[in-house]
């Protein structure tokens, strides 16, 4: 019988090549009309150490991490065993291994996972030429998910593309050997027939930053920072192609800032960063929202506090980006739901960001940053808004660029524009934007840029309701994917749960997430930190019953379908 | 200025303007006789001579009383938070290459909080000004020592002086890649806003330190105008030198020191595909 | 009849001595027996410009500034109306105004005050040598309110102690005039005789630097930032005295850190600052949770956000001092209930964070800050607790600074002990304190922190309770003061109304705060910033009834009584 | 190291150690062939013949490859957030005098983040050792471009290169005050170890650059062990001469560059009064 989805790992010491295998055989199945996910997991050396690529495939969209590894192959045995609790095997899983790397390390054996013995060394002396058995490995289990030489081939194609031809050969070789070795082992990975549709190969960062693209986005500030670097470096070629401009600051103060300077400049500017430099931001937010400055924060969450892990996933930033700075400021927060939802919300941000003079800040987390998916290239878009400039030139007397009126949203004509100099500022200011220190003013722009944030309803975009039980699960972030499975397989066992995803958190869309949890009896957060944040902040908006049920723990593994569904259960 | 250094400006004036209309209108906060009262009528003569309009001008400024600044002028303007004013304009010149980008500071917003910076955009090299009115004093908070505040002055946050060497913020542009530096003085705001309009011209980043005193925490800067002699740095094109210099000078020496000849910054390159063809690389076929 | 209380406001141009008038006149009362408070309103004008010095004299402790002023001590006219708003008259109150200086304006005209001729010019005109003004009306009005010539004439050289002896000596011979010439005055200010006591005449930021150094506080990291630069400012010269040294950082990122390097070293370490350096100093805060070093953060709030209004109060910073920081970054925060409660709460402070290991954040504000307050010098004081450093020396291997146990409450041998070194972590780290990656000593190390801060119980020190009406005001801060007095009014009106002050505001003394609203129907939370902040956290951790009110609004004017009391009524 | 360096160290060695004891044990997460180990080596060194025990020394530092270097060692540590460790270095030799501080960290956590704490440092010149471990990338964060990366060096974050004119930290340590500054080379722990002995003696703030290859991201930089000499840069006293021997050098000649008479900042004085003292300020009689 054949299977709609499957979990493989490829792990080996540095030099291995699981990341690649990995890779082409994602690729390989995505070519081949499936869904999938790949993950990676690293040793503790900088660079070069010993590594583990996750990779699931499935008939259906694939939005969090396996219970469990259908099938791991150990490229070697070096080191891996440190990986085993991040890799959930059981009785029913298969350890492909060379019986010639040695016995399987303790850690795993545990498992109790049957091994399969899989002469990798051995197949690749017999081949002609240099040969590498991390593809040899990939051919085979290729053959064995039911995957035609095509597909196979063309994955490593598109993986090495960019290296020299001898080398393309010899992977593309060692494939091919490694297919027709499979014939030899006797392991049922066989997928169901896939559905074919336009489809993408990307990850959560890569997503984000086609999605600032779309929305406009033509400056980025930035300084490095894991998770957050690979969504620059992909973003910063591209960027300048279109003629714009990435600018690595010295800091991440002079990230942000510089953002903000293009911003008041009339570019559509974002900044992205994770955890530490967001914390060094959170003052320059402070003056985006009192000057009035659209902008795009994009956190990509690693677990803390401090320096944390941070090359791993947790969800403990929602404190900041909805209280971080002092004094009242308040700004607009938003979270792609899932991988496929990344570019859109990215968009959306840069589209409210601009239409609302504030900053809008994106949490996205290492899970969905750095998943590499296959999604359906067919996402819904947002609709493009812009920023007011076309102020009214004034008569006699300075631009009232923070007129008070009955539009809280005044319009900020960008320098150039003759007759409507302003001045763009953060200490208290009249209309006109110059310092004022009585409470008339004070009160006056508080309560203007109170009231624009107020009136943004994101309407249908505040977030998705998946089902009508009476039991929901709120989430937001990477934390939906797991959820929405757990709810799958709680309707099949015939238990459904209500899975209510928030994209903007905020200010809180209380009407809609009322709406969506109408007739709800039994409410869950869950949640990736410890402190349970966001449960905290949806009883402090009054949004949920006192009586809501809080499931939250730190990362940095994960959460995983079962670990939900058992919690409902 | 001579001739020589206007034939290398990068812009000529396209019409001519008052200084006043470079003026708000807007009382200033400054104390009266406050330093910053020349460096202003400075800028608004510097840039009338530039004969850009103000609405092509912007003034970035970080917090402080010389900070105030912007919202003095009739141009655009952006009062940021406390010492990141080069970092917003660097974002801002980067995208905006047509407009005029000019800061302004104080010592304690562009040396101290703002020192990462300062260094930041000296190397960076952008195509703009950065005035730094120094009174070697936190003004705005009331008088506490800056980087550049003599070892022993007193005051009560530091009794018998802070007993630090003064940072030497000519030295340190230098150091740092500065591609013009130059010091002015606010008591000769003819004088100082020749320097400005040379600053402007000239390419890549220009940076004018202003002895701006402060009349009320520091009153013996007073004294400063017998002090300044107009002469006595030249013009440098050499680091290794113009630092020779500035390290033997004693602080009071006005006129510009460095000029270098580094390209400044150039502006983003004309699109050349679109947000279309980046999707491409994510299908599967 | 005599008067139990007097509010009195000097005020005039740059160079009038408004300031040193309202200084002499309080100083004097506080000579007298009286209790006191002053605080200070400035134009625009960076130095130098137009002022005013605002009094307040009492039998009774006074901790919230008057709804209104009986007194109004014009020294001219000059630019004085712009201050009308934020200093309440009305037809009771008394304008004393030289004829010379012209006519009342316009906005303290409609007050309909009444206005009491007073030729001051003239009459300093007549005394022999040099003359103030400002001390001739001091004279007056002292005398007015049955002052002795002696304690007026101690107050002026208490308050000329530094200047040169001529100057004392003209300002002296004013005070006399002017006592003197009140015979002619009909104006019926007379107080009531007072108490005496051992009484302190200090301002809220002398008293948080004076409880620092009782708390044992010998290092300081800060740069200046208004209004927090008195507080620094007072410190420095005693700090130097007491063996200890006050480092003025390039910014608040080193302050923070050099405090934090201090703390390390075993040295009590405080910085100081005010909200935009705070959102600064938020990633090291991160760093003092993760790492278990203890550090006294002291934030004397101002209006926000971004540079908002240097110089004025508010009460926004609750969300940052609470929420601020990536990460789940648990630490605590207090905030003194008055001025008289300043010292003991920084000296709290400082033993809660040697004792914790960890961040303690004294959110201050202005309004206490600098207010110059007589108050019993006789205030209760917290027990000091200390900082465990004896940890055993391991028998082989590296000493366990994050040990897993059941007190989470490890040892920190300062450096410099033999056989226990260890570092300092802000990564994820195992019991040696050496980074680590994984879940296991992830989630122990997070839990092991939050143990602590759960673990700490106030006990008595965790806020007040006054009165057991079933009516609660919850209050903190310079909002407690006009709470009480708006109490104390009601309670006369018949209307009693309990009053819930919390100093500790995280971890929130949920048992406590339940205790202290035990039988009560309404609970009105008062605060002073427009999001609300305190009431949702509140709401957030479940401590308030959803039904529970909120009255919460922006600086920069602070609460006064009769506005609280209104809205209970 | 000649005789006449040695007389005016603070102090002398106390008692004598072997270089393994100042190793924790721990295994180092750098790539193998990181410049890194060759630094680890050279401090183990140094401290060794320094002679003071390890109880008695902190190394402090930030964040990057770099800065995971205490917890190599057996010393006391403080492993901070991103370029704030000569902050904290600060505060903590401040208060504890008696305990010597060693701050060791990266070009990018030195250099660009920790850039305003650099300059600083260098003028207030406590008295400690900072050891910036230049492989002219950010390691940690997997290759990019920091303030000392070569202008053409092509990544992915910066196609072509970033086009900036390096930072040159000698040069800036020497304007901003640095009261010795030095190149080293991790390819030779022995020399390094010899400067960082010298380093830890000068009285002040004393700064070792070295060239510390990254043979991941930067597998070009194994060649600087034929480019370095050991010899060409001569010690000065005189911040004209060190800034025109740096500015004239390609960055690869090691040894002292520049060695200065400042005085380091004192330590706190003794107690002279007691809390209650303070408190009769506040009293009304
Ligand atoms: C982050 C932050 N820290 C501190 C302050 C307080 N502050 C305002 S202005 C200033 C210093 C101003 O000195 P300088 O730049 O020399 O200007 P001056 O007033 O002397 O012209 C400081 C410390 C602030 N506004 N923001
Ligand atoms: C505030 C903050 N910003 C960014 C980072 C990410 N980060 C970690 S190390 C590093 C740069 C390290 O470069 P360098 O100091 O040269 O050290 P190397 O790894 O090259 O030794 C960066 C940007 C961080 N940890 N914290
Ligand atoms: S305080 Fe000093 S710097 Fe500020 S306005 Fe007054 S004179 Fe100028
Ligand atoms: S990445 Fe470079 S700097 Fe980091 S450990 Fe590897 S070789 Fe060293
Ligand atoms: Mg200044
Ligand atoms: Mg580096």
């Amino acid at each position: 019988m054949a299977r709609k989805s499957l979990a493989v790992v490829f792990a080996g010491s540095g030099g291995s090549g699981a990341m690649s295998a990995g890779a082409v055989f994602l690729r390989a199945c995505a070519r081949a009309g499936y869904f999938g996910m790949m993950n990676q997991l690293f040793g503790a050396q900088v660079r070069g150490g010993e590594s583990a690529a996750l990779v699931q495939v499935s008939i259906d969209p694939i939005e969090a991490q396996p219970d469990r590894y259908d099938l791991f192959v150990a490229l070697d045995w070096e080191k891996v065993d440190q990986f085993a609790a991040e890799i959930p095997l059981d009785q029913a899983s298969a350890v492909l291994a060379d019986p010639q790397a040695g016995a399987m390390p303790p850690n795993i054996a545990k498992s109790k996972a049957r091994n399969v013995a899989f002469a990798m060394a051995e197949g690749v002396k017999h081949g002609r030429g240099a040969q590498r058995v991390n593809m040899y490995a990939v051919g085979a289990v290729g053959a064995l998910a039911g995957l035609s030489t095509d597909n196979v081939e063309a994955a490593v194609a598109d993986v090495f593309k960019d290296k020299p031809t001898d080398i393309v050969a010899a992977n593309l070789k060692s494939a091919v050997s490694g297919f027709a070795s499979s014939a030899n082992l006797t392991l049922n990975i066989r997928l169901d027939a896939p559905r074919h549709a336009a489809r993408w190969l990307i990850s959560g960062n890569q997503a984000i930053a086609l999605g600032a693209l779309r929305g406009g986005v033509r400056f980025v500030g930035c300084y490095p920072i894991t998770p957050a670097t690979d969504l620059v470096e992909w973003l910063a070629p591209h960027l300048m192609k279109l003629g714009g401009r990435l600018v690595l600051g010295e800091d991440e103060l002079a990230s942000v800032n510089m953002a903000l300077g293009a911003s008041y400049g009339g570019t559509p500017a974002m900044t992205v960063t994770a955890g530490p430099g967001f914390s060094l931001m959170v003052e320059t937010i402070g003056l985006a929202v009192a000057a009035e400055i659209p902008l795009v924060l994009v956190d990509v969450m690693r677990a803390g506090p401090s320096t944390g892990i941070a090359s791993k996933t947790e969800q403990s930033d929602i404190n900041l980006a909805v209280y971080g700075a002092h004094g009242d400021a308040p700004r607009i927060v938003m979270a792609p739901m899932s991988v496929a939802d990344c570019a859109a919300t990215a968009e959306y941000a840069a589209y409210v960001a601009e239409a609302f003079q504030t900053p809008v800040i994106v949490l996205s987390d290492q899970q969905l940053g750095q998943s590499t998916t296959v999604i359906d290239s067919d996402q819904p878009r947002p609709k493009p808004m812009a920023r007011r400039v076309n102020g009214v030139a004034p008569a006699d007397g300075a631009f009232k660029r923070y007129a008070i009126a009955a539009d809280p949203l005044t319009p900020m004509p960008p320098p150039g524009t003759p007759g409507h100099e302003w001045v763009a500022e953060g200490l208290t200011h009249n209309e006109v934007g110059l310092p004022a220190s009585g409470a008339g003013p004070h009160v006056a722009q508080i309560n203007k840029r109170a009231k624009k944030i107020a009136r943004f309803d994101p309407g249908e975009w505040w977030g998705e309701c998946w089902g009508d039980s009476a039991t929901a699960i709120v989430a937001f972030g990477s934390t939906v994917g797991p959820a929405r499975e757990a709810a799958r397989r709680l309707a099949a066992a015939g238990r459904p749960v209500r899975v209510v995803a928030l994209r903007v958190i905020a200010p809180l869309p209380v009407a809609h997430l009322a709406r969506a949890l109408d007739g709800v009896r039994r409410v869950i957060v869950v949640e990736q930190n410890h402190g349970a944040q966001l449960y905290h902040y949806l009883l402090g908006q009054k949004a949920i019953p006192t009586a809501a049920e809080s499931v939250a723990r730190p990362g940095p593994l994960p959460y995983r379908p079962s670990e939900i569904a058992s919690y409902v259960a | 200025m001579t001739d020589t250094i206007t034939a290398r400006t990068t812009e000529a004036p396209h019409c001519v303007f008052d200084a006043k209309e470079f003026a708000s209108g807007a009382h200033p906060v400054w104390c009266p006789g406050c330093g910053d009262f020349g460096v202003l009528a400075a800028l608004e003569r510097g840039l009338a001579k530039h004969g850009r309009p103000p609405h092509e001008v912007v003034l970035v400024s970080g917090i402080g009383c010389s900070s105030r600044l912007p919202g003095y002028m009739s141009t655009y303007g952006f009062h940021g938070v406390h010492g990141r004013a080069l970092a917003a304009a660097t974002g801002l010149k980067l995208t905006r290459p047509d407009l005029e980008v000019i800061v302004v500071g104080g010592d304690g917003d562009g040396y101290s909080i703002g020192g990462n910076h300062f260094i930041h955009a000296c190397r960076r090299n952008v195509d703009m000004l950065y005035v730094v009115m120094d009174n070697r004093v936190y003004g705005m908070t009331k008088g506490q020592p800056s980087p550049t505040t003599e070892a022993d002055w007193d005051s009560d946050i530091a009794p018998g002086g802070i007993g630090l060497r003064p940072f030497n913020p000519l030295a340190v542009a230098i150091a740092s890649g500065a591609n013009y530096v130059a010091r002015g003085f606010s008591g000769d705001p003819n004088g100082l806003a020749d320097l400005i309009l040379d600053g402007i011209r000239w390419p890549g980043f220009a940076f004018i330190e202003v002895l701006s005193p402060c009349v009320t925490f520091r009153p013996e800067q007073s004294g400063w105008k017998k002090l300044v002699r107009p002469s006595a740095i030249s013009v440098e094109s050499d680091r290794a030198a113009a630092t020779a210099l500035v390290l033997a000078d004693d602080g009071f020496s006005l006129g510009v020191l460095y000029r270098g000849d580094r390209a400044a910054v150039a502006p983003p390159q004309a699109p050349s595909i679109a947000v279309a063809d980046i999707e491409r690389e994510f299908t599967l076929a």
